[in-house]
């Protein structure tokens, strides 16, 4: 518990300090940088006893006063995991960071970015350890804050302020309207604040009660790790921030969401079969619309954002299952959901900060994120792109890499489901499978394009010049590219790390938990095995290859250009591009996404220029929320402005139109012109009718609003009744 | 006793990895024979395989180590999975509960490396071969899928030697006509991932048409090599995985078993064949109905068998 | 001495102002003046333990908070107010006379123990205010110095009225109860309950005009976005703590009477109204300054939610009093600093602060994340205080109502205000006075002031003593639970296993 | 002619008065009514304490003599000096009529009796009237406030107001300290002062009086 004191106090140390050395701004980021790692390191050697010998850290409460009571961090395997997965990102990004940022030192405010990094990494600690309420809330908001401030870093730009805005009010309207009520609730039914004794208090409470508790948790929570349709500010921030927040805000900061709702369901006694249902509906939708959009992408960050959706959407569906097998009380799916939902939640933040800081390189190289206007950069770039290649094999769930292990025990568990003693659960079990199953193909089909497009082929744009990888930048990216082909190829050592966080959210003893892990440890073992064999494979037939074709004395010839089927002169502009090559798969899907295509066809002999551009809008945004807040304002203005239209009312109202008004028209006018803002009679006249409304509901009931059976807690004074005596 | 066992298993494993070339040239001789030609010779394939692993290759500028990389990977892929199969007897070599998924999942590296090879010649036809690949290999992954929870609900295992081995037959009385569902779902699946008419055409030659020929046009010597075969054991570890849904044997002797199997195998490259000279190929918008229709037919067969099983 | 000190220190300095010959000696008399004030208050605190007597004057653990809030504030605001302060066409020493009475007036408001004295006090206050919104002279100066005049003038009549009926309330008994606070919660039980019940009302509405809950805040954005800021901030966190602070006394009454669900049940109504009615007009508008005033609104009403939800909230409530008062008066000192630079109420006009003055930028932001009620700020603990108390009563309407509108108050104010902060320079912007190196002073000691107050609300939300918990929560104990023998020193708004 | 009925004649007056006010265009015989209904409460205090038999004390002697300073003298003079430098002596097209507002005055007035009724006072009051002729006088001032459109009426119609709290406030003679009471009185002229002034600045600013014309500041 020191470490993680120790790692905290080093971070806001290191805020402070690149808050002061402003004016240096290499400084101000090494020393940023500097107090990540060395936070990172403080964590990880403060997590590794939990997580080794799933020993738990006793609850400390620190000597700091808030102002609502002293702050209580507690250290759990849950806990221990999220810190792990924290700890190893972030200090990958902040190295990653310290070469990235040299570039932009003359462009934006590095310095701050150095601090609200420290910030965030230290809220999200803050966050995963808490335990209470009011510290978990602070780390909470803080790190949306931190965040916030981090993608506004280009603030000049126009998109990049809707995005920092969108992002912003999403994550606030989902903490303000859920997470707040849900703690309120929390905290009223256990009576205090402190996490430790919630569960205890929750023990008898019937399942209308729990499944309120959950779906709040699922909508509060949900909205920050980017369920659909909650999701939106996902896509929109992550291209918008600098490479290496996007990183952290996908690969971390989506997963305090998912802490979140974990760590309610640590407390939540056996849900009910339909909360489970819910959340794998949510998983399913998430993880497919979230991959289809992805694949429909032309910015590779924006692309890669989507991808993080569906990755939640699987960690959903491994969450669904754990709570079903909960519900139906079957260990096996607990251990193999659960499981497969946490050790996913490792995986992904390692491919997809290898992804996003890969991306961010190539962005460092080119200078643009627009696929259909790289190509290519595998020989430019060779190190990057093999790293890219290696990210993406894993984000697709493919052997021998680490996604395919999270993905085959999220698999497990949904098969499993199949033929268990519940129709529902069986059925929810093949549907998630089939959606898993489409989930996958659908990533491949996303990665070949991008992989394809921007690093193989020839360079689409005329005057492409990309500059190498700068060497830090590559060295920070082989840290998870190593963790990925690590968790990959020994699963078996990775695995039952991740034993301590399901026991700590299914609430099972050591020796249930045991009997229903061991199975699944021993399949997961056998991996090491294939992945060992498929390498052995790919040795022997490449050795192979190349001795056939050395003794065969033939010739191996370069240099000559691809077979263009015949045509003569084939240019890079030929080439078939990202569009077109997801095209036939949008196509099929058109009724979930409505792709837009404007297409310019080319017409004639001699033909004009002609054009297609397609592009797909997010369905959440442009026909949910945008309408929602248009509409609230809309609304807003018309009671602001006393009229139907929302125009202020005089101006809606001719007042003199040729003296031909209606009579009705006339009475409204008159009617608006006297409620007209402005006037102190009407402001007069709004203390008059405050006056006689109150009057007139205190008379009319002797004690208003005070409903019944809710005792207000307030001592009553000797001789005090409640009773308020006659009316008037 | 365990002596004749490894010998009987080194013995398949060899007979396994023989074969694959073998059925393409029985689907080549069946449609020679359905249009009354003599067709190629039946070790033709062999002969290609050698002739090609002899020849010097041929690299366009353009191409990275990804390009030599697909062939390789995509047939390490293949091999792996094909310890895992249970291809002529009802014992895979390896197998542990939970293998179905890494063979589908390996099926699709596979296909990954394959199409990025393509899209690394910078070739627009290449290109438009890997769209339709990835295209109509993702379509058919909900069926496989649903054939696979068919097959797993049925034997309550995920373990693939167990799935379609002595398990199915005896629980294929419960499972009854979800089976016959299965089958023909795992069919179009088949035809599909093996690029057969009437998704795809292997001998046609016209550029824009092809699926799986066209995104290899640039490969050559021992890669295109590695490729022929590549595709041929596909077609094999498919094939053997369809016959044990459709005849489950019972456990008994590899010796009665084995050569059920080859004749089994035989067999259905004959059919295949019967079914490239009696239909054309589907225009390519019309692949995907296919491909739904393979889907439907699983998801039916799993309803079957779920609220089957649920008692 | 203590208690008269208060009262004549700002009025000596104030009279100071009215003879002193030059321009930086009346200002250093008004500095002078708002600060030995405050070193009187410094010097009072020792004396908070000072039970609740029969005198007219008194320090009760309520009233010597809201006092030191209030003292602090007029501290800060002097400061700010060397750097702000141009020649204008009004007198300046009336200008200063006006604030320095004003501070004797709310120290008096503070420190009365009865309330007919709070009333004059309060009226007071409000006259002394009255010239200062006229001090940028002008047409709209006018109107808004005629809408506040006239809107508080019947508003406190209204009070008037109220602390007439709960003196026609104690008339029952055969000894008269003097109006003390004291006297009164001491007699609480033998008083009549429909005069006291019509006296609350009356006072509900009377000192809510004041406090400008709505719907009868409608003067509050029309006197705020006119008067000069650092007037609006003396306003915003100063005078609607008094007006407050009478509200409170009324509610100590009923609640000593035993009346306090029906009391805090309209405090919650008028609240929650409140707040939605920020919400509604905070949307979409696109003057700053009148937003300002409508989170002012805003922050009413959770206030007054706050005391409505009994003790749990109250202390939550006086909580957001203080951190209120740090937030408001940051607030409108960087609104003037704005002003200042880009001459316009415009949100259109206001682009790029963080580029054109990176300080004021800062600050701006870091001030918008405290009226949003974001941590580490205060306004952060006294929402989540009052939500976990709406939780604890079970008022699940009030917490959702209360959650939502705050939200949208969220929404509202971050989309207004943000984009004053970022983006570009509006182009034909020109270099202000302020801007001007010879006029650095100016700057530094405007965003000095509003530094001082942030960083004030940002250490006591991120670390907040025990001696500052006690004081909040004995005034928080005071007001709910008047009759208490003893003060428990430990409360806080969660409840131990 | 007993305390008690000149106490209750005097408050029969005083709202009669108030229908005047409510009555009369011009603006001077306003504030003259004003004036008068001043100089009759002013007088209550004394009567009051006559009634209760003592003789009048030095409370009720200077509350009734600054309310003769004040609101009959000085304030009256100030107002109407206001309005004999300006043009306009007239109140026109108010919000509600002059007929109309004396019938809905009449309505309030019935009303205040009713609210009165069932408002028992705890103690025995001087005149039952005290209640509702308080309120009725402080609706009325309200309703001056609210329909009337010139500066100066609406300054009289707060002043009505307060004489209705004024009224109220005769029960409560020894509730309230001399000092307080005091101070009520002199914040109520420096109040009215200051709306004085303000008149004036709004006089010469736009050249009229209209309050209904300032609406300069509003939402847009």
């Amino acid at each position: 518990m020191s470490a993680i004191l120790a790692s905290l106090a080093m971070l806001l140390g290191g805020a402070a300090l690149s808050a002061m050395l402003s004016r240096m701004a290499r400084l101000a980021l090494m020393a940023g940088v500097a107090s990540i790692i060395g936070a990172s390191i403080m964590c990880l050697i403060a997590a590794w006893p939990c997580l080794a010998h799933s020993s738990e850290a006793a609850p400390t409460t620190l000597a700091w006063p808030t102002p609502l009571g002293e702050a209580r961090l507690a250290l759990d395997g849950l806990s221990a995991w999220f810190l792990v997965t924290i700890a190893l990102l972030s200090s990958t990004v902040a190295l990653y960071a310290w070469s990235y940022m040299q570039a932009e030192i003359n462009r934006g405010p590095v310095p701050a970015l150095a601090a609200f990094l420290c910030i965030l990494v230290a809220a999200l600690i803050l966050v995963v350890t808490a335990a209470d309420a009011v510290l978990f809330l602070i780390g909470w908001e803080t790190m949306m804050l931190a965040s916030f401030f981090l993608v506004s870093f280009h603030h000049r730009r126009r998109e990049v302020r809707r995005a920092a805005w969108i992002y912003l009010i999403a994550n606030h309207l989902g903490t303000a309207l859920f997470v707040l009520p849900l703690f309120g609730m929390l905290a009223a039914k256990a009576g205090t604040l402190d996490f430790q004794f919630f569960r205890a208090a929750l023990q008898g409470e019937g399942r209308d009660m729990t499944t309120v508790l959950f779906l709040l948790g699922l909508f509060g929570f949900g909205t920050k790790a980017g369920f659909m349709p909650m999701h939106i500010w996902l896509p929109v921030a992550h291209p918008a921030a600098p490479t290496p927040v996007s990183a952290l805000l996908s690969g971390v900061v989506i997963k305090a969401g998912i802490y979140g709702l974990l760590r309610l369901l640590s407390w939540l006694p056996a849900l009910p079969a339909r909360c489970a249902i819910v959340m794998l509906v949510f998983g399913m939708v998430s993880g497919c619309l979230g991959v289809l959009y992805a694949l429909a992408q032309h910015d590779i960050k924006r692309l890669l954002a989507y991808h993080s959706i569906e990755n939640i959407g699987i960690i959903g569906l491994g969450i669904g299952m754990g709570m079903l097998g909960q519900s139906l009380g079957r260990p096996a799916l607990v251990a193999l959901g659960y499981g497969g939902a946490l050790l996913h939640v490792l995986n992904h933040a390692l491919f997809k900060g290898l992804l996003f800081l890969s991306a961010g390189a190539v962005m460092h190289a080119t200078g643009t994120g627009d696929i259909e206007r790289l190509g290519g950069l595998a020989r430019m770039t060779p190190v990057n792109a093999g790293l890219f290649l290696l990210g993406a094999v894993s984000i697709c769930g493919l052997p021998p890499f680490n996604g395919f292990v999270s993905e085959w025990m999220v698999f497990g568990s949904l098969l499993g489901g199949t033929w268990g003693a519940s129709r529902s659960a069986a059925g929810m079990g093949a549907m998630g499978a089939i959606s898993l199953a489409l989930m996958g193909g659908l990533a491949l089909a996303c990665f070949a394009k991008v992989f394809g497009v921007v690093f193989l082929g020839e360079p689409r744009g005329r005057t492409l010049q990309a500059h190498a990888t700068p060497p830090l930048m590559g060295t920070a990216m082989f840290v998870p590219a190593i963790l990925c082909a690590g968790i990959g190829i020994l699963p078996g050592v990775f695995v039952p790390l991740a034993g301590g966080g399901v026991r700590a959210v299914a609430g099972m003893g050591v020796r249930e938990f045991g009997g229903a892990m061991q199975p699944i440890l021993t399949s997961v073992t056998q991996l090491s095995l294939f992945a060992t064999l498929l390498a052995a494979i790919i040795i022997v037939l490449l050795l192979l290859n190349r001795i056939l074709i050395k003794q065969a004395g033939a010739t191996v010839t370069r240099a000559v250009m691809t077979w263009g089927c015949a045509y003569a002169k084939p240019s890079a502009r030929m080439q078939y591009t990202a569009s077109s090559f997801a095209w036939s798969l949008i196509q099929s899907f058109r009724s979930l996404l409505w792709p837009q295509r404007k297409w310019v066809a080319p017409v004639g002999l001699f033909t004009a220029p002609s054009e297609l551009e397609t592009h797909t809008p997010d369905m959440a945004e442009q026909d949910v929320f945008a309408p929602l807040m248009r509409g609230a304002g809309r609304v807003f203005r018309m009671i602001r402005t006393v009229s139907w239209t929302g125009e202020p009312a005089l101006r809606a109202i001719p007042v003199d139109a040729g003296g031909r008004a209606r009579p009705a028209r006339v009475l409204v006018a008159g009617v608006v012109t006297a409620l007209r803002q402005g006037r102190i009679h009407v402001y007069l006249a709004f203390i008059v009718f405050t006056l006689l409304a109150v009057f007139i509901m205190e008379s009319l009931s002797s004690r208003p609003l005070s409903a019944p059976g809710s005792p207000v807690p307030i001592s009553a004074p000797a001789g005090g009744g409640i009773d308020d005596g006659g009316s008037k | 006793m365990i002596l004749v066992r490894v010998i009987a298993a080194i013995l398949e494993g060899v007979l396994v990895l023989a074969l694959p070339p073998m059925l393409m040239s029985i689907v080549v001789k069946t449609k020679a024979w359905f249009a009354g030609r003599t067709g190629p010779p039946w070790f033709q394939p062999y002969y290609d395989l050698h002739k090609l692993l002899n020849k010097g290759a041929v690299y366009s500028r353009t191409t990275t180590w990804v390009f030599r990389a697909g062939p390789i990977v995509n047939l390490a892929a293949l091999l792996t999975a094909a310890t895992l199969v249970p291809v002529l007897s009802s014992h895979s070599v390896f197998g542990f509960a939970g293998d179905v998924i890494l063979v589908a999942y390996l099926f699709a590296l596979g296909r990954l490396f394959i199409v990025l090879a393509a899209l690394d010649t910078g070739s627009s036809f290449e290109g438009m071969g890997a769209s339709r690949e990835v295209t109509f290999g993702t379509m058919s992954e909900p069926a496989l899928f649903l054939s696979l929870i068919v097959l797993a609900s049925a034997t309550k295992s995920l373990q693939l030697s167990e799935m379609i081995g002595p398990q199915l037959f005896a629980a294929r009385g419960a499972v009854g006509p979800a089976l016959l569902l299965v089958v023909g779902a795992l069919l179009i699946v088949l035809l599909t991932e093996t690029c057969r008419v009437p998704v795809d055409d292997p001998a046609t030659h016209l550029e824009l048409t092809m699926i799986h020929e066209v995104m290899v046009l640039d490969h050559s010597g021992p890669d295109f090599a590695y490729i022929t075969y590549g595709a041929a054991l596909k077609f094999l570890l498919l094939g053997s995985i369809l016959l044990h849904v459709a005849f489950p044997h019972p456990a008994q002797s590899p010796w009665i078993d084995v050569p059920l199997r080859v004749i089994e195998l035989a067999g259905l490259a004959a059919v295949v064949g019967v079914i490239e000279c009696s239909m054309a190929r589907l225009r390519l918008n019309r692949v995907p109905l296919l491909l739904a229709g393979a889907t439907v037919l699983a998801a039916l067969a799993a309803v079957l068998a779920l609220t089957g099983s649920v008692t | 001495m203590t208690l008269f000190l208060l009262v004549a220190v700002p009025l000596v300095f104030g009279a100071l102002c009215l003879v002193l010959p030059t321009s930086p000696l009346r200002m250093a008399a008004l500095v002078a003046g708002a600060w030995a004030h405050l070193a009187v208050v410094i010097r009072s605190w020792p004396s908070v333990e000072t039970p609740l007597r029969d005198d007219f004057l008194g320090l009760d653990p309520l009233g010597h908070l809201f006092l030191t809030l209030i003292s602090a504030l007029f501290a800060a605001t002097s400061v700010y107010f060397v750097g702000y302060h141009r020649k204008r066409l009004i007198s300046q020493r009336v200008f200063q006379a006006c604030i320095l009475a004003l501070l004797s007036a709310l120290s008096l408001l503070c420190i009365s123990q009865h309330l007919g004295l709070l009333w004059v006090a309060l009226e007071s206050a409000s006259l002394a205010v009255t010239p200062l919104i006229y001090f940028r002279l002008g047409p709209r100066a006018l109107e808004a110095t005629w809408k506040f005049l006239l809107m508080n003038s019947v508003g406190v009549a209204l009070a008037l009225l109220g602390i007439f009926c709960v003196a026609i309330a104690t008339t029952c008994q055969r000894n008269p109860v003097a109006l003390t606070i004291a006297d009164l919660v001491r007699n609480a039980a033998q008083l009549d309950r429909t005069w006291l019940r019509v006296g609350f009302l009356l006072g509900l509405v009377g000192f809510g005009t004041k406090m400008g809950l709505a719907p009868l805040h409608s003067w509050k954005p029309d006197a705020y976005g006119e008067a000069p800021p650092p007037v609006a901030a003396l306003m915003a966190g100063g005078m609607t703590l008094g007006a407050f602070a009478g509200l409170l006394r009324m509610f100590q009454v009923c609640a000593a009477a035993g009346l306090s669900a029906f009391a805090g049940s309209w405090l919650i109504v008028f609240g929650l109204i409140s707040i939605g009615t920020a919400a509604v007009f905070i949307v979409g508008n696109n003057d700053y300054r009148r937003i300002l005033a409508y989170t002012s609104v805003e922050h009413m009403g959770v206030l007054v939610v706050g005391v409505g939800l009994g003790s749990a909230g109250s202390y939550a409530s006086m909580l957001h009093a203080m951190h209120n008062m740090l937030n408001k008066g940051a607030m409108f000192f960087l609104a003037g600093f704005i002003w200042r630079i880009y001459e316009s109420n415009e949100i259109r006009a206001v682009r790029g602060t963080l580029i054109r003055s990176p300080l004021a930028g800062v600050l701006l932001l870091a001030a918008l994340c405290a009226t949003c009620g974001l941590p580490p700020f205060g306004m952060f603990f006294s929402e989540l205080g009052i939500v976990l108390a709406a939780a604890q009563t079970g008022r699940w309407w009030v917490l959702g109502i209360f959650v939502l509108t705050l939200a949208v108050v969220f929404v509202g104010v971050m989309t207004a205000l943000l984009p004053m902060v970022f983006g570009d320079l509006p182009e034909n912007s020109s270099v202000s006075e302020a801007e001007l190196p010879s006029h650095r002073w100016r700057r530094w000691t405007m965003l000095g002031a509003a530094t001082a107050l942030l960083a004030l609300g940002f250490g006591l939300g991120a670390y907040q003593p025990h001696a500052v918990r006690d004081a909040l929560a004995r005034a928080a104990d005071s007001v709910c639970r008047p009759q208490a023998e003893f003060v428990t020193l430990a409360r806080t708004a969660e409840v131990q296993p | 002619m007993s305390a008690q009925f000149i106490t209750d004649a005097v408050l029969v007056l005083v709202i009669l008065l108030n229908l005047g006010m409510l009555a009369s265009s011009r603006l001077a015989t306003g504030v003259k009514l004003f004036a008068l209904q001043s100089l009759l409460l002013a007088f209550l205090p004394l009567a009051e304490e006559v009634l209760e038999g003592q003789s009048p004390g030095l409370h009720a002697f200077i509350i009734g003599a600054g309310t003769l300073a004040l609101k009959v003298v000085l304030i009256p003079y100030i107002l109407l000096r206001i309005i004999r430098t300006g043009e306009v002596h007239r109140e026109v097209e108010p919000f509600i009529g002059f007929t109309a507002s004396v019938f809905v005055g009449a309505l309030l007035v019935i009303g205040s009796f009713a609210v009165a009724m069932r408002l028992p006072l705890p103690m025995v009051p001087v005149s039952k009237l005290i209640v509702p002729v308080a309120l009725s006088t402080l609706l009325l001032g309200m309703l001056t406030l609210v329909s009337r459109l010139k500066a100066i009426t609406q300054v009289i119609g707060f002043l009505v107001l307060e004489n209705g709290v004024f009224i109220l406030g005769l029960l409560l003679l020894k509730q309230t300290p001399l000092l307080v009471e005091l101070g009520i009185l002199l914040d109520l002229f420096v109040g009215v002062f200051l709306m004085a002034i303000v008149v004036y600045h709004i006089r010469r600013e736009f050249d009229h009086m209209d309050t209904h014309l300032l609406d300069a500041l509003k939402e847009s």
